[in-house]
């Protein structure tokens, strides 16, 4: 009974907060979703209808008749994954000398990278173009590729950075200590140390680079045609919302099954790591 | 397995000289206790020789080769880090195990050796635990462990045993002692347990504000300190300034023979050299406090003077405070300027002393 | 002729559908061996982005991978038409380039192929067909009468709010259209039309939904329709009739056009870049684009405004669609007259909120 | 050693420097030099005309005002928001954390479109919250569609999951222990999380921030669909003087005025991370 | 000032019972330690009565009430955590004086308490330095100065003194034991330092997997221990485990009297109550093993049956390994089923033996 009531108690305490935000967040997020996954689903709904006059398939139907919609998805799935890669390759051990070396112009080349985020593409797009035309780059998947690692830059170097701040040096030093070279601490030890931080960043490049759509479109047009260009085309200036809906809710299904596993990594791991140390 | 050479030695901090021109020779296979104070640059030294500070100045040899300038996994070094340094996101196993996968041992070998690794810190079975699951000792055990497992040349140790019970810390310090001779791993070992380094080491080197102050074997430290700090840092020693006065100490109670010419002097006499007899003469020295240790007694004697001095007893010996004792003195040292200046010469026979010169 | 002719559109789906389903195999029937790959850039900034690669291309002479638009501005990039980018069309002796409509040429570097017109959407549950306004006067009158009930989008985006813009812009000058051409822009006319009419807006903007509040595209205007927040639009009318064929609009949704001055409409017209790797091509789907058959589907596939003069169209198409497709529309005319109209509509007419 | 160790430094962040300066700075520097050497005629010469146009004129200052108020708006919000998710996230272990995280993440899979359409059928003027008030009878709330605040929601929103994210992980690496440490002394959870979470946090917040107040400087759907006509944002008003207004100079103009806001704030960043390396490496 | 009481207390982790029914009263100002081997549950224990952890079952009550559901900031307890728990982003003063200033302390007052307190433990001066650059013990202080400031109702230590030298552990646990007293601090101790429990403690608890074995006051648990564990674990002890025969123990060399009724029973002698002589018998007990501790020597002595046991020897004693020795005993006692079964009267006569029954 004792130990029962204390569960409870426990239980209670906890909740008090969790409920509220878990309350306030599905009202604030999941409205606004309902609404689009509801359109998906729609062919008539006008106010003041609670509920739409007339459920239908029609926009799947058309939608998912396209060939173009799969290509797309299998040619984005394959360059996110790609752009993600290389970007965690190249970035990861720059961050970590960020982090942790000193060398001549640390800090002005960390700043640069704020460059590819802050100033706004239309003021580039004749430079870039004007490169990669030169490389035979434009159209091509490789090129796409190359455009989107450099908007992944400053994610993957940035965000890294802090967290390999974070991250014990004396670990490092024991592991140096049994043996490792630098590239393997790296990779044993600093790497799994600060891995919340750095999967965040991994999805943030990941979804970020998925949905990028300005490079994608710039250097991979017209045989390089990514999900969310031709969803903007389908989506902008569109009299019907429904087929943005439904590519939306196309989209959420892998997303959400890769927000749970993400969830997963990364709470156990934050976990483990806040205990000790 | 190899020979340690520290050559004039030196690191500052910003605000500290943590370390100050040591030099030392490790023989091979010998094992060297670090004692000194907190602060006094322990792991300081451990750590510039495992590679994770760089000196100051001065060089670091093994085996006759500088290695001063190379990196961690370079240096054949094996350290136990004071804070353990375990890697949180790595079970138990993964821990021990990470040195030898580097080193591509095959699993079924580095399943052995980590089994008995764990099997000789008295860990065996907590191989899938996380590092945060284990109790403060049990952690210790594990980077101890972790050390020891890859039987580097060098073993640096920093107070490997600080948060063990005195069981395991008396068994672990037999295995490691066992291990190391056997595989004549050159040890470099920080305690804070005299005890430890009176039963461990071959040497003990006695650390004072980043400088050696003596290095001797554990019986020359303890009987022939040649430093007043070293008499008072290992074991307890009662210290007593004075002067000497026509060859004896100036003390209204230990008014003993000291064949040094006059000056300032300081008597130190060890607390198993006092021997207390019960007297009624007054003014006489007078038991303040008896603490029980089990195996011998703890008596604290305020002689006339008001100087305290400790007095170690047979466990049958009953003091109580309050009693009045006459104070006998069979063994004593005399320090002048820090040095030593004068030691009695050893005998069992007490050298009985008037309370009243 | 080398790969298929890229022809890059940011058009609504309905045009993507009319370029895929009808001008590629009626182009590839009449053309053998040519044929047309349609790509969607969304919106004007897409096109606007891939102009600027053809521009960067010519400098570097390499491949622009784009051989025609759909529909663009050749003003844009900027320098484009100086630096040649744009294929000019009055040179290039396009057959029947003499029968296009005179009112639709903007540039010699765009080739005009179809038009459109913009009207007034209602809701007829809420404004009774027979009281819908038909002239500028009754649609002030309307609009003041019924405070929030009435919104137009931006100029700058999706044009139909721009033509409403425009539309106040020839009232408060004579409603003549003819003052206004592609050549008499001066900075000192413009701002003595212009500045009347800002004062007209101005005087509407508290009448307007939320006290002049403006959406930001056709789109937006149509969904406030179709929501039931405002009673009137001014919409395209290709893109309403799609939308109430979608459902997006209930059947009750009125159309009017104002019959004093109808609302200005627009043309889209074909650019080509020079450099294109099948210029050759591109300009026969050009020329292509105005033939009769072209023409026709224009008007009968999208309820579009033919770009050649109704005097050259056969007659038979002529009485045929006499009742749907008005004989002529207005027009203004863009060149430098665009960026004064919708920035001046954005300095001098947005930001007089009434809201407190 | 130390001259080989800054090489090795180097080296490490060579690929990733050489490709923004090749293909982002150089470009920008392009831009730059186009607004400042004008063109005029067949010769360019030096002018800043442009910026001094910009900085006196009240229409672009306006909409620098709002795009300054809207960021900083977003930035108090987002954080203000953002904390107390990633504080429950990192302290609680009941089963709602996942749930909680689930949701605060997920508007990362929405893209801005789809967002601002949704957001105009759920909070625009009878959206789905005039719907379901009218349904139990309630007056309709005022909408903030078309407003400041419309951009500001969607802003919010849609950056939301990046601030919980950079958060959490950045409670991450605060141990418990030192929160149990502070606790024990008497400080209430107020207390700690001012006095022990606030300032290890530093970092995580800089950078959180940081990716939220570029984000928000140079949005363009939000606020172009959800804002009102004027003053806009930068983001719309950027590429309405581009695209509309056919003037590449003016646009690169406040393209640059932008960038210059932006990298004062990264510089906070950048310094907060160079005075932490000097503190660690000894 | 506060009494400390602890009811049934158990907690488990997910793959452990770390403290199992423990159940404590502690008196107003009395200090009690807590042995135990290493994951005995002894951090475990402080940390529910910190507020810390949350008991699987049972209730901590502080002066009657019950706080078992209270956060640790509404608690009376000062801990001071194994781990330090230092705060990196503060200075050392920052570290001490958060706690005065959460309590609103007039700014001169605290600079005031913290310069005593990192007076007491030997870091005046360090007040502007990082915990980073902090020697191993150096921390431990700050952390042991930061829980004593505060002055609580209750003091929870666990190691305090850990990596500190002998005589600093002296020195400190003398202050903290008179700071304690005189202002009447309720204080549980976690020390693997049997002789900081025995010098310290009004009581020791002795812990053994999650439970307490015995709880008494030093002399009682060294002289009395209760159980096997408690014998065997404090102090040095001699276990040797045989049978009692016709109310002998049934042993080769050390066949003692022991009435208790035939069964097996162990036989436990403390080194300092086993006597040596030597001897020219054969076959007899060997000298294994000389170990000088300086105030007295321990011999490992090997009895003929290959039996070790310890024995510890005045330091004027020589013995040389390999010596021929008589086993004298002059006090035992005996356990049967892990629990005290009989103790030779404490006479100070040496029982003598022959080596052969
Ligand atoms: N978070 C945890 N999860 C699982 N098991 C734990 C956890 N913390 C402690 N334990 C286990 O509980 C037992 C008691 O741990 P505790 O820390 O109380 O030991 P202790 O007596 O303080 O030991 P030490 O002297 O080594 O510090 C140990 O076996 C330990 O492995
Ligand atoms: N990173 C640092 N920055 C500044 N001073 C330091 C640093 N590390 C150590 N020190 C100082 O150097 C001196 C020696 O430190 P060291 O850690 O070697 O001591 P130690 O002998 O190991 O002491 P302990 O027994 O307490 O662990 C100390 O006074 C310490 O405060
Ligand atoms: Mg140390
Ligand atoms: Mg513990």
């Amino acid at each position: 009974m004792n130990t029962l009531s204390l569960l409870r108690a426990q239980a209670r305490q906890l909740d008090w907060i969790g409920v509220i935000l878990a309350l306030t967040l599905t009202i604030v997020i999941i409205l606004p979703l309902l609404v689009v996954a509801t359109w998906a689903f729609t062919e008539v709904w006008r106010y003041p209808s609670v509920l739409p006059q007339q459920f239908g398939l029609r926009f799947w139907h058309q939608t998912l008749a396209r060939a173009d919609v799969w290509n797309a998805l299998m040619l984005s799935l394959r360059l996110t994954t790609t752009v993600t890669l290389l970007s965690a390759l190249i970035c990861l051990p720059a961050a970590y000398a960020f982090a942790r070396m000193d060398f001549p112009g640390r800090n002005i080349f960390f700043l640069s990278f704020l460059a590819s985020h802050a100033f706004p593409k239309f003021g580039l797009l004749v430079t870039i173009a004007g490169i990669f035309l030169q490389l035979h780059l434009i159209s091509t998947f490789w090129g796409v590729a190359l455009i989107q690692l450099v908007g992944t830059l400053m994610l993957m170097i940035w965000i890294p950075v802090a967290a390999f701040q974070n991250v014990d040096r004396r670990m490092e030093e024991a592991a140096r200590d049994v043996g490792a070279g630098p590239l393997r601490v790296f990779w044993s030890i600093t790497l799994p140390q600060a891995a919340p931080t750095i999967f965040a960043a991994v999805l943030l490049t990941f979804v970020s680079t998925f949905y990028e759509t300005e490079g994608a479109w710039l250097i991979g047009a017209p045989q390089i045609s990514t999900m969310p260009v031709l969803m903007i085309s389908f989506i902008n200036n569109q009299l019907v919302v429904q087929y943005g809906a439904v590519l939306s809710v196309m989209l959420w299904v892998p997303s959400f099954i890769a927000l749970m596993f993400a969830r997963r990594v990364m709470s156990s791991n934050a976990f483990a790591k806040g205990f000790g140390a | 397995m190899a020979q340690l050479t520290i050559q004039n030695l030196h690191k500052s901090f910003a605000s500290t000289t943590a370390v100050d021109s040591v030099n030392l020779h490790v023989e091979d296979g010998e094992l060297i206790c670090l004692l000194g104070p907190s602060g006094s640059g322990k792991s300081t030294i451990l750590r510039m020789i495992g590679g994770f500070e760089h000196p100051t100045s001065g060089a670091i040899l093994i085996d006759g080769e500088d290695v001063t300038r190379l990196p961690p996994e370079r240096r054949p070094t094996g350290m136990m880090f004071q804070s353990h340094a375990l890697w949180s996101h790595m079970t138990v196993f993964g821990n021990i195990a990470f040195g030898l996968k580097l080193r591509r041992l095959p699993k079924a070998e580095i399943r052995d050796k980590v089994e008995s690794a764990l099997e000789l810190v008295g860990l065996g079975g907590y191989g899938t635990r996380m590092t945060s699951q284990l109790s403060g000792g049990q952690q210790q055990r594990v980077a101890l462990a972790r050390s020891l497992v890859l039987e580097p040349k060098i073993l640096l140790l920093d107070e490997p045993f600080a948060s063990l019970d005195q069981h395991l810390r008396e068994r672990l310090r037999e295995e490691v002692r066992d291990i190391q001779q056997r595989l004549g791993i050159t040890t470099l070992f920080v305690t804070h347990g005299q005890d430890e380094a009176l039963a461990m080491a071959d040497r003990i080197a006695v650390l004072r504000d980043g400088r050696i102050e003596q290095i001797a074997p554990a019986d020359v430290i303890y009987r022939e300190p040649q430093t007043e700090f070293v008499a008072g840092f290992i074991g307890t020693m009662n210290l007593i300034k004075s002067e000497v006065r026509n060859g004896r100490f100036h003390h209204a109670d230990l008014g003993l023979p000291m064949p040094l010419h006059d000056g300032e002097a300081t008597l130190a006499i060890r607390p198993e050299d006092v021997v207390l007899t019960a007297t009624r003469n007054e003014p006489s020295a007078v038991v303040t406090r008896f603490t029980d240790f089990g195996s011998y007694h703890l008596v604290d004697v305020q002689l006339a003077d008001g100087h305290r001095i400790k007095a170690m007893t047979a466990p049958a010996s009953r003091w109580r405070k309050g009693d009045r004792v006459a104070v006998l003195v069979s063994s004593y040292a005399a320090f002048r300027n820090q040095h030593l200046a004068y030691t009695s010469t050893d005998t069992h026979e007490l050298i009985k002393e008037t309370e009243h010169v | 002729a080398g790969g298929p002719v890229n022809v890059f559109t940011g058009a609504d789906a309905n045009i993507v559908d009319f370029w895929n389903n009808i001008v590629a195999p009626a182009f590839a029937k009449a053309h053998p061996g040519e044929s047309i790959k349609v790509i969607d850039a969304g919106d004007d900034s897409g096109l606007r982005a891939i102009a600027e690669r053809a521009l960067a291309a010519l400098a570097s002479k390499t491949d622009p991978h784009a051989d025609l638009f759909e529909a663009f501005d050749p003003k844009l990039p900027a320098g484009g038409i100086k630096a040649g980018l744009w294929v000019d069309f009055k040179q290039a002796k396009i057959p029947l380039y003499d029968h296009i409509n005179a009112m639709a040429f903007q540039s010699d570097y765009s080739l005009p192929y179809r038009g459109s017109q913009v009207l007034l959407a209602y809701d007829s549950t809420k404004l009774d067909p027979k009281k819908a306004p038909k002239t500028w006067a009754d649609l002030t009158a309307w609009i003041k009468a019924n405070p929030g009930q009435f919104i137009y989008n931006r100029p700058d985006k999706g044009g139909s709010g721009g033509n409403f813009v425009r539309r106040a812009i020839h009232e408060v000058n004579g409603r003549d259209p003819a003052k206004f051409t592609i050549d008499n822009f001066t900075p000192a006319y413009a701002e003595k039309t212009l500045t009347p009419a800002w004062k007209l807006l101005q005087d509407l903007a508290p009448s307007l939904y939320d006290k002049g509040a403006y959406t930001s595209g056709n789109t937006q205007s149509i969904q406030l329709l179709a929501q039931g927040v405002v009673t009137m639009v001014p919409v395209w009318s290709d893109q309403i009739l799609k939308a109430i064929k979608e459902g997006v609009l209930p059947d009750t949704t009125g159309l009017v056009q104002l019959t004093d001055l109808a609302l200005c409409g627009d043309f889209n017209r074909m650019v080509i870049p020079t450099n294109a790797t099948n210029k050759d091509a591109a300009m026969k789907l050009a020329a292509f684009m105005l033939t009769d058959e072209m023409q026709k589907a224009v008007i009968t596939e999208i309820g579009g405004f033919p770009a050649i003069s109704w005097d050259y169209l056969p007659k038979d198409l002529r009485d045929k669609y006499a009742d749907v497709v008005p004989k002529s529309i207005p027009t203004f005319p863009q060149g430098d007259w665009s960026p004064a109209v919708n920035d001046g509509w954005y300095r001098n007419v947005a930001p007089n909120l009434a809201r407190g | 050693m130390p001259t080989g160790r800054r090489l090795n430094g180097l080296l490490l962040v060579a690929i990733p420097v050489l490709l923004v300066g090749w293909l982002i700075i150089y470009p920008i520097f392009a831009a730059i030099i186009t607004t400042i050497w004008v063109e005029d005629g067949e010769s360019s010469k030096f002018s800043i005309a442009s910026y001094r146009f910009f900085f006196s004129d009240a229409y672009s200052l306006g909409n620098l005002t709002l795009t300054l108020w809207t960021t900083a708006v977003c930035a108090v919000l987002l954080i203000a928001c953002g904390l107390p998710i990633a504080l429950y996230l990192r302290f609680s272990r009941s089963p709602l954390a996942g749930y909680i995280q689930g949701l605060a993440i997920f508007p990362m899979f929405v893209p801005s479109v789809i967002l601002s359409y949704a957001l105009i059928r759920t909070i625009g003027p009878n959206g789905a919250v005039d719907i379901l008030l009218h349904s139990i009878g309630l007056p309709k709330l005022p909408t903030p569609y078309l407003t400041p605040w419309g951009p500001v929601i969607g802003l919010v929103w849609d950056n939301l999951p990046l601030t919980v994210l950079m958060l959490t992980a950045g409670l991450g690496g605060i141990s418990n222990s030192s929160v149990e440490a502070a606790r024990d002394v008497g400080a209430g959870p107020l207390r700690v999380f001012v006095h022990i979470i606030l300032p290890r946090m530093g970092n995580s917040l800089l950078v959180a921030s940081s990716f939220a107040v570029l984000g928000i400087f140079s949005s363009f759907t939000l606020p172009y669909v959800l804002g009102p006509a004027s003053p806009e944002m930068m983001g719309p008003f950027m590429s309405r003087t581009f695209n509309d207004l056919y003037d590449p100079l003016n646009a690169k103009t406040q393209a640059v005025i932008c960038f210059a806001f932006c990298l004062v704030f990264g510089l906070f960043y950048v310094y907060s991370i160079a005075r932490n390396q000097e503190k660690t490496s000894r």
